[in-house]
């Protein structure tokens, strides 16, 4: 076997390396610092892993050697400069979520365990890597389990707390159930084609003619990444285990896991079953955006919860991420990346709010939200700009993600994506109602707020200058998105 | 260079007025960020009217003047494309000096600091609309406009504030959906040579026969909406009823027009032949509008309720115009949104003065305010007479400017239209007057307002802008009308033998 | 390409398809969150079953079904792993591994 | 004639308003009322000078070698321009009609501000609360009223023809802290505005077929050799007719589309005059100070209507004499408006209620005038009517501004509470004496020789219409000797004792009763016809004088104001007799014939009632109702599918499990049934 091949998968190295710097930190450092129920912990790990994931992530921004197309293991794994491109847009978020996280992880109940969080949230992060990067199920399968169940865990971290157990069961319980679904689904197209490449399948696929089998294996595996991508009706988990899971994991959990599948999604679709038979995949697409848009938004308006509330929110955003694969083409790819990179910051400054409040308080609810900014006015900017830019209210990134995502999606130009975008159109208005319910509470309602003012911590105040930041300028900045539409015109 | 334009400054200093009202520390240095900001914009627009019409003297013919275009997003083909003919440069002027007023009109608001840095940035939204030729850029600042209203509604209004601030936002982003997929389908179906966004461009080469119907009444729809146009009118009188009264200026006297605006700039003149064609369901609707909202405006007992639907019917009366397809009409419309843009701004500013001091907008809780704020009560009876189409000012000369042109059009159905639309001056005066026998003449109804104030200074001169404005326009129409008409003249029309 | 099954692989699919619906069954119907994961159990046999079979009577040649199986079982032991410790950590809290109880935070 | 004094003429009143409405209340009001006065003063002077110029200055611009009149247009300025042709000028137009109209105007005018410097104090002499605003309203009325009749083009008439309405309204709502001033000044400027409805789909409807506005353009020849100066002629008329024949032959509703359009038109005349129909804001109007009803309600404004249908004369006189109805359409209007009128008048207790249905009967003779008159008959009508507009103005405003006098002498409108005023107000009695004989039309007074000139006119047409009048102008004389005799005699009122005692008014009030009486008494011996004809042709009245008519229409009112004085000269059950004897028509024409109770219904009942409620409610509860029902089933619909997420797991498994199959097996379906 010739290792240099692992030199292929250099972010994944990298990768592994901060996973073992943290790692082996947090066992062999000694234990110095006392928790307030008396157990010992090492301390610095949050700074660690903070700041090792930050060197990585920076020396794969910086370094070109990344972005070179290159394969290994026969082909199983081949990175390419989009998919280089995504994982550092995924460790960017990664690295907010982790800075934001830093508070909570070093709070008193989970300062034992911190150790734990940051090396599982790694792994999954790896898996993200692997299902990316994978061009064989079997390696496929491998990064989304390692994506999916070691964030079970992750759910239930807060072990003491039921919501985190019973969040953890349903996430685990379902997860389980959908990834024997996708085998079973892959099993067929494994029966019909013989191989588990994806180019071998799409070649044995263009020589036959379709049956239902092969239909049926298709919707088994669009429901097993759509489970992932928490689209309608396989997202039912979602506004548990998001409610329940602590709110680290939680964002951690909708934005990076979220983007990564998505991504993933795009490379099963278009490049298994995207040479033949796409109208079928298409329609079957085109059904579960539709339902995905709708249904989360209907749910999303009842919610008090925050953290419920950003789940069914994510699970619309899902259903507009989806008019990226939809549009098979590369602008809407670029489209769809941009809008990953956007909705990452524009989620995680809104998950940076709800942390820093819970951090203080405890409270996730929407009514304790109410006159927010009276006390914690730049607490509720944030949040503002965070809801204006999922909503995709100019002149923040949101508008510009969602108006490309369309702009890509309709570039085929038949008239039932016109009816597609428009029924997503629509759906903007019920979701912006939702959103504008954040704004409303914090800044009409007259009532007193439960939530006094004071001062967050500084991490999370880093974390929220980023993502207001990236909130702001990612769209006015049209250069981000043209190397990204520039990228993807190679690819 | 992006600053040797003059335009780009219609963005530029309101950007400054934002950056300087954050740093600002007390209401005295708002009020003067707020007056210098909206005096150097409203300076700015008038050097820009008198330079324009230097340049057109002079015999520069190209459609839009002052156009500049930089880069943005270089594979979508989106540019901040800018350039203004007459029509834009009349709702600049408008804009600015609504804003001017606005901001006098809002002198003791609450939260001072962070009302402005609303209205400055729904402004910002509204001149970088009226200064775009490229749709995606003018797109951007349409919603940049609308937005900030909610926070302004829901927070400074007063009443069922929530409501109706949540279903204007709601219904005007509704219209901006429809908006998106029809410039969308511009993009896409324009016979240019590459996709652009570039509306000169587009207006140049055309767009695609197949698409033109559909794309027309989306973007028609779209604009239409904000431009209260029957049956998606509805937010509007809630909306206006609940809005502090600086918002309701300019969102009366501004906003609206960003509808009749669209309409002509995108909807018609990217798409001519598909406006020939679909003209008349649209005439339908407008010209329901225009008698709909002064017969609801009849039955009202709440000032800004009766005003809401007096612009619904006038705003009605612009698409109308527009939708005759001729250049009488089309430069009557546009005077119109000049004229109701600055009397209908100056209806509510005083509505908000009257309401600041009464506590009610009930025309059956108040009477005899002559006697008790005669100032503030002349000017309300001036801009009655404004919006009644008294000679003079400025409702009369749109209106007949409007109904000129729409008369030209000879066949039956424009004739009743027209005629329908005609009929709507007599039941504006019939509104009107009543709220002006109510309110202002009459025996004084409550004892307690007998100790009112009339206008202060700042009130004084906001109206009284207005009002200098209003009979401006209605003394000297032929140079705004010869200001706007050039664009109607313009090739484009003429090539494909509509006009 | 018609799917033609040979008679012997029918044999075993017909079970294995009949394991995977009993697993959901299961799935679907027991209370016990053990019983649960003993029937995802199932399922994921059947699934490696399938494999196996096609591997074995359609491309006798190659050994990708077989290798998936194994590393199927793998994972199907990982996410038992991980699941019991989730319910033991319920149990703890609740003393109770019924899943409906588990219904806490709903619509 | 240089521009200099006739846009002087209209730019003194506009500004003395700007001047009084701005800072009036930074000046006393005495002396706002002297400037007001005095401004009104040169502008009386200058239109003086302006008519003294057009009909005697002999300028080959004004009079051509054969002596007819011409029209010059002085000045023109571009307003507002439509398209190429369609162009709102603002011009001063001079002509035989316009020249006599700014004298009228000028006189009552300032008649009328010097007149108000008295009757707008209280008899200590305090004046009243918004004097200067009073100045003010009647020099943008002066304004309005001189700007309309010197108009070039249709719009700008229709321009100043709603100024006119506009300053109409605000002083008729003068004292507008009394609901029933509000409440009239509305009516006065909604009716108007439903008339001028018609007034400017008319104009539409003409420009569109004519390309213009200009009157001088539809009605006029150029003159040769002359800038501007047009001569008045049936071909052109003739002209317009042929346009209108060619382009829209077919007409609508069996009318020609030029009777259409000038029957809109007219309707706009008849708001304006107070025709029937459309009468019923001039009665209320009086709401107004007197001397505003002198001015607008009786001498100017109300003859806007007559002057509309004389500028345009050419264009209805050719429409008939092709078979169009449009002038019979005045004739029968303006005929049925005088009974009416008269008949009502001879009910009423408001002395100024009289005047204003004696004002609607006196103009709706002047309309009849204009409808009958016809080429045969050298148009004899037009002169007369114009004659009689004249006159009218002068003896009308005379008996308001005589109202007035015993109005404020009194302080109140009802007869009733005047009877015997003759001892004690010996100017104002023998002034409006002198009112009450010209309208009559008893000679020498100036009403007798208009009068008779309409009734020849009439004659000249048909007997039918010269009977018609004829009692009408009986009418006339018994409702004036009525109100004349009631007021000054009947019975000596013993509240007219002591200190109170109503005297004459002070000299700024009695100055312009004498001089008016003056001009009522003389101007009916002007040789008219040499000065205003349709075409400018003179026309020798006395050539034509039909001493018969004269005659009998002499005989016929001074039957009728014996009648009066018996019934009315003392006090005697007479009257109430003749009320008993006729107990159904004295109601109707007591009440008006119920034509405000019929608006009212039309508007209360049916308009709001019936047409802006529904409106309103639909507005609210079903367009209004449909967006919030869409939220509604959002929010509906939200809560419907909640029990998907039922907490269950089992339940998320199943639900994936359908949607898992379903996704497969729909496609499945779906392919194998449509594939």
């Amino acid at each position: 076997m010739d290792y240099s091949q692992f030199l292929a998968m250099k972010q994944e190295i990298g990768l592994l390396v901060v996973f073992l710097v943290v790692f082996l930190y947090d066992v062999f450092m000694p234990r110095k610092g006392v928790a307030a129920d008396g157990r010992a912990y090492v301390k610095g790990t949050s700074l660690v892993a903070v700041i090792s994931f930050a060197i990585f992530t920076a020396a794969c921004f910086l370094c070109p050697c990344i972005y070179e197309p290159a394969s290994a293991f026969g082909d199983m794994y081949v990175t390419t400069a989009v998919a280089a491109t995504i994982k550092n847009i995924l460790n960017v978020g990664v690295l907010i979520v982790l800075i934001q996280a830093m508070r909570w992880a070093d709070s008193d109940i989970q300062v034992v365990r911190r150790g734990e969080f940051y090396q599982l949230l790694l792994i999954t992060l790896f898996g993200m890597y692997l299902m990316m990067s994978g061009r064989h199920f079997l390696l496929f399968i491998i990064g989304l389990e390692s994506a999916s169940l070691p964030l079970a865990a992750m759910v239930a971290l807060d072990k003491h707390r039921h919501e985190s157990t019973e969040a953890a069961i349903k996430y685990i319980l379902t997860a389980c159930f959908s990834s024997a679904i996708f085998m079973m689904g892959l099993s067929f197209v494994y029966g019909l084609t013989g191989s588990l490449y994806f180019v071998d399948i799409a070649s044995a696929l263009s020589t036959q003619a379709s049956t239902g089998l092969l239909t049926i294996a298709i919707g088994f595996v669009m429901a097993g990444i759509g489970f992932k991508l928490s689209l309608v009706p396989f997202h039912l988990w979602t506004g548990d285990v998001y409610q329940g899971a602590p709110t680290s994991v939680t964002s951690y959990l909708s934005v990076i896991s979220k983007g990564a599948t998505a991504f993933a999604f795009v490379v099963v679709m278009v490049q298994v079953f995207g040479q033949f038979y796409t109208a079928a995949w298409e329609w079957m697409l085109y059904a579960l955006i539709i339902l995905t848009i709708t249904v989360g938004n209907l749910f999303a308006i009842r919610q008090r919860n925050m953290k419920r509330f950003l789940a069914f929110s994510s699970v619309s955003q899902a259903g507009y991420i989806m008019l990226g694969v939809i549009g098979v083409n590369e602008m809407a790819l670029a489209a769809l990346i941009f809008y990953v990179l956007v909705y990452i910051f524009s989620n995680l400054a809104a998950f940076g709010v709800i942390q820093a409040i819970e951090n203080k308080t405890g409270l996730v609810d929407m009514d304790s939200y109410r006159g927010l900014c009276r006390t914690n006015p730049r607490l509720s900017f944030c949040m503002m700009l965070a809801m204006f830019s999922l909503a995709g209210i100019p002149p923040f990134a949101g508008f510009f993600s969602k108006f490309f995502i369309f702009t890509g999606a309709l570039n085929q130009g038949s008239v039932a994506m016109y009816v597609l975008v428009l029924i997503a159109l629509i759906n903007t208005i019920i979701s912006l109602y939702y959103y504008l319910l954040v704004v409303k509470a914090m800044y009409i309602s007259p009532d007193e707020c439960k939530v006094p003012a004071f001062k967050s911590a500084t991490s999370e105040r880093i974390g929220l200058v980023i993502t207001v930041a990236g909130v702001i300028f990612l769209g006015l900045v049209s250069c981000i998105y043209d190397s990204i539409l520039a990228l993807c015109g190679v690819a | 260079m992006l600053f040797s334009n003059i335009l780009i400054y219609f963005v530029v200093i309101p950007l400054l007025m934002l950056g300087g009202l954050a740093l600002c520390r007390n209401i005295k240095q708002i009020r003067a960020v707020a007056v210098v900001g909206s005096t150097i914009l409203t300076g700015l627009s008038v050097y820009l009217l008198v330079d324009y019409l230097g340049l057109r003297a002079a015999g520069e013919s190209a459609p839009m003047l002052y156009c500049d275009s930089w880069t943005w997003f270089r594979d979508l083909n989106i540019n901040l494309s800018v350039g203004v003919d007459g029509v834009s440069i009349a709702m600049l002027l408008l804009s600015s000096i609504i804003l001017f007023t606005g901001s006098f009109a809002s002198w003791k608001i609450e939260q001072p600091k962070a009302f402005f840095l609303w209205l400055v940035l729904l402004s910002t939204g509204v001149f970088g609309f009226f200064i775009s030729v490229d749709l995606f850029t003018m797109f951007m600042f349409y919603e940049v406009a609308l937005i900030p209203m909610y926070l302004l509604i829901g927070v400074w209004g007063s009443g069922n504030k929530n409501y109706s601030a949540m279903k204007l936002t709601l219904m005007l982003m509704g219209g901006s959906a429809f908006l998106m997929i029809g410039l969308i389908g511009i993009y896409y179906q324009s016979n240019a040579p590459e996709h652009t966004w570039d509306l000169l461009k587009i207006a140049e080469y055309g767009v695609n026969a197949d698409w033109q119907n559909f794309l027309f009444v989306v973007t028609f729809v779209g604009f239409g909406v904000l431009g209260a146009m029957f049956p998606f009118h509805t937010w509007s009188p809630d909306g206006h009823a609940s809005a502090p009264t600086a918002v309701s200026m300019l969102h009366a006297g501004v906003l609206m027009k960003l509808g009749g605006y669209g309409c002509f700039r995108v909807s018609m003149y990217l798409m001519p032949e598909a406006a020939n064609e679909l003209a008349w369901i649209f005439l339908i609707l407008t010209g329901i509008s225009v008698v709909y909202g002064a017969f609801s405006a009849c039955v009202q007992t709440d000032l800004k309720y009766i005003n809401a639907y007096s612009s619904v019917s006038h705003c009605g009366l612009v698409l109308f115009a527009i939708l005759m397809l001729n250049t009488t009409a089309m430069t009557g419309a546009v005077m119109q949104m000049l004229s109701h843009g600055l009397m209908t701004a100056l209806f509510f500013a005083l509505i908000g003065m009257i309401y600041g001091r009464t506590h009610t907008r009930d025309i059956r809780e108040m009477g005899g305010l002559m006697r008790i704020m005669p100032y503030l009560s002349v000017c309300y009876v001036i801009a009655g007479m404004a919006s009644l189409g008294l000679p003079g000012l400025s409702g009369f000369v749109a209106e007949m400017t409007i109904f000129v042109g729409s008369f030209q059009e000879a066949d039956t159905f424009h004739r009743v239209f027209t005629i329908v639309a005609c009929c709507s001056i007599v039941i504006t005066a019939v509104y009107i007057l009543r709220v002006v026998g109510k309110l202002l003449f009459g025996p004084v109804q409550d004892e307690h307002h007998r100790q009112l104030t009339d206008a202060t200074w700042w009130e004084r001169l906001s109206t009284a802008t207005l009002i200098v404005c209003v009979a401006a326009i209605g003394c000297f129409p032929n140079f705004f009308a010869n200001l706007i008409k050039f664009t109607f003249d313009g090739a484009i029309f003429r090539a494909i033998g509509l006009n | 390409m018609n799917f033609e099954f040979e008679w012997n692989s029918i044999m075993f699919l017909i079970p294995s398809l009949f394991m995977f619906c009993c697993g959901v069954y299961g799935f679907l119907t027991r209370r016990n969150m053990i019983a649960i994961l003993i029937s995802l159990e199932l399922m994921l046999n059947a699934v490696d079953m399938n494999f196996v079979v096609f591997n074995r009577f359609l491309y006798p040649g190659q050994l990708d079904g077989m290798f998936f199986t194994l590393f199927a079982i793998a994972i199907a032991a990982a996410e038992t792993a991980i699941a019991i410790a989730i319910i033991i950590n319920a149990f703890r809290i609740s003393r109770d591994i019924d899943v409906k109880d588990l219904s806490k935070m709903k619509f | 004639m240089e521009a200099t004094i006739p846009v002087l003429i209209l730019a003194m009143p506009l500004l003395m308003f700007l001047f009084l409405g701005l800072f009036g209340k930074f000046l006393s009001p005495r002396v706002s009322g002297i400037i007001g006065t005095a401004g009104m003063g040169v502008v009386l002077l200058m239109c003086y000078y302006t008519a003294y110029v057009y009909f005697f200055s002999g300028s080959p611009e004004f009079i051509n070698a054969e002596g007819n009149r011409l029209q010059a247009i002085i000045c023109n300025v571009d307003w507002l321009q439509f398209t190429d042709n369609l162009i709102i000028r603002l011009g001063f137009l001079l002509d035989p009609i316009s020249a006599m109209m700014l004298v009228v105007i000028s006189t009552i005018s300032f008649m009328v501000h010097l007149y108000s410097n008295g009757y707008m104090r209280d008899h200590h002499g305090v004046y009243e609360r918004g004097f200067q605003r009073f100045y003010a309203f009647l020099a943008l009325f002066s304004f309005s009223m001189l700007g309309l009749v010197v108009a070039t083009n249709i719009f700008q008439m229709y321009i100043f023809w709603e100024l006119v309405g506009a300053s109409s309204y605000l002083l008729i709502g003068f004292y507008f802290t009394k609901p029933s001033a509000v409440a009239a000044s509305k009516k006065a400027f909604i009716v108007t505005r439903f008339a001028d409805l018609g007034f400017l789909i008319g104009i539409l409807v003409l420009s569109y077929y004519t390309g213009t506005f200009n009157f001088t353009d539809m009605t006029s020849v150029p003159v040769a050799g002359m800038n501007d100066v047009y001569a008045v002629s049936a071909e052109t008329a003739t002209g317009v007719f042929n346009i209108f024949q060619s382009k829209a032959a077919a007409g609508f509703m069996g009318c020609s589309v030029m009777t259409w359009a000038l029957v809109l038109i007219f309707m706009g005349g008849m708001g304006k005059s107070a025709m029937m129909p459309l009468h019923i804001w001039l009665p209320d109007a009086m709401e107004g100070p007197t001397p505003v009803s002198a001015l607008i309600h009786a001498a100017t404004m109300v003859v806007a209507g007559v002057y509309l249908v004389a500028r345009l004369f050419p264009l209805f006189l050719v429409n008939a004499e092709f078979g169009g109805y449009a002038l019979d359409v005045v004739t029968w209007v303006g005929a049925i408006t005088a009974a009416y009128a008269a008949m009502v008048a001879c009910t009423q207790l408001d002395i100024k209620r009289v005047l204003a249905f004696s004002t609607i009967s006196q103009i709706a003779f002047m309309m009849v005038s204009l409808g009958v008159s016809r080429e045969e008959f050298h148009n004899l009508g037009y002169m007369a009517s114009m004659f009689h507009l004249f006159t009218h103005a002068m003896f009308k405003a005379l008996l308001f501004l005589g109202a007035g006098a015993l109005i404020h002498a009194v302080g109140s409108n009802d007869y009733t509470d005047m009877h015997g005023l003759r001892k004690h107000m010996p100017i104002t009695h023998i002034t409006f004496l002198i009112g009450c004989l010209s309208i009559a039309g008893i000679i020498p007074f100036s009403g007798f020789f208009s009068k008779d000139e309409i009734l020849s006119s009439c004659f000249g047409n048909s007997i039918f219409a010269y009977v018609w009048m004829s009692a009408v102008a009986a009418l006339t004389a018994f409702y004036m000797f009525r109100l004349y005799f009631l007021i000054f005699w009947w019975k000596e009122h013993k509240v007219h004792e002591g200190h109170h005692a109503p005297k004459d008014q002070p000299w700024t009030m009695t100055l312009p009763l004498i001089i008016l009486a003056v001009v009522a008494t003389l101007c009916g011996l002007i040789p008219f016809g040499n000065y205003v004809t349709w075409d400018g042709h003179p026309y020798d009245f006395m050539a034509h004088f039909n001493w018969t008519i004269a005659g009998i229409s002499l005989a016929v009112a001074v039957i009728a104001i014996l009648v009066a004085a018996r019934m009315y000269k003392t006090e005697n059950p007479l009257p109430a007799k003749m009320r008993q004897a006729m107990p159904r028509l004295w109601d109707w024409c007591r009440n008006r014939f119920y034509f405000d109770e019929l608006y009212m219904f039309i508007t209360h009942k049916i308009i709001f009632d019936k047409i802006c409620r529904p409106i309103a409610w639909f507005d609210r509860h079903i367009i209004d109702g449909t967006m919030d029902g869409l939220a509604t089933i959002t929010n509906k619909a939200s809560y419907a599918i909640r029990g998907l997420q039922s907490g269950n797991t089992q339940n998320y498994v199943w639900v994936y499990l359908i949607g898992a199959l379903a996704l497969g097996g729909v496609t499945v379906a779906v392919i194998f049934l449509f594939c």
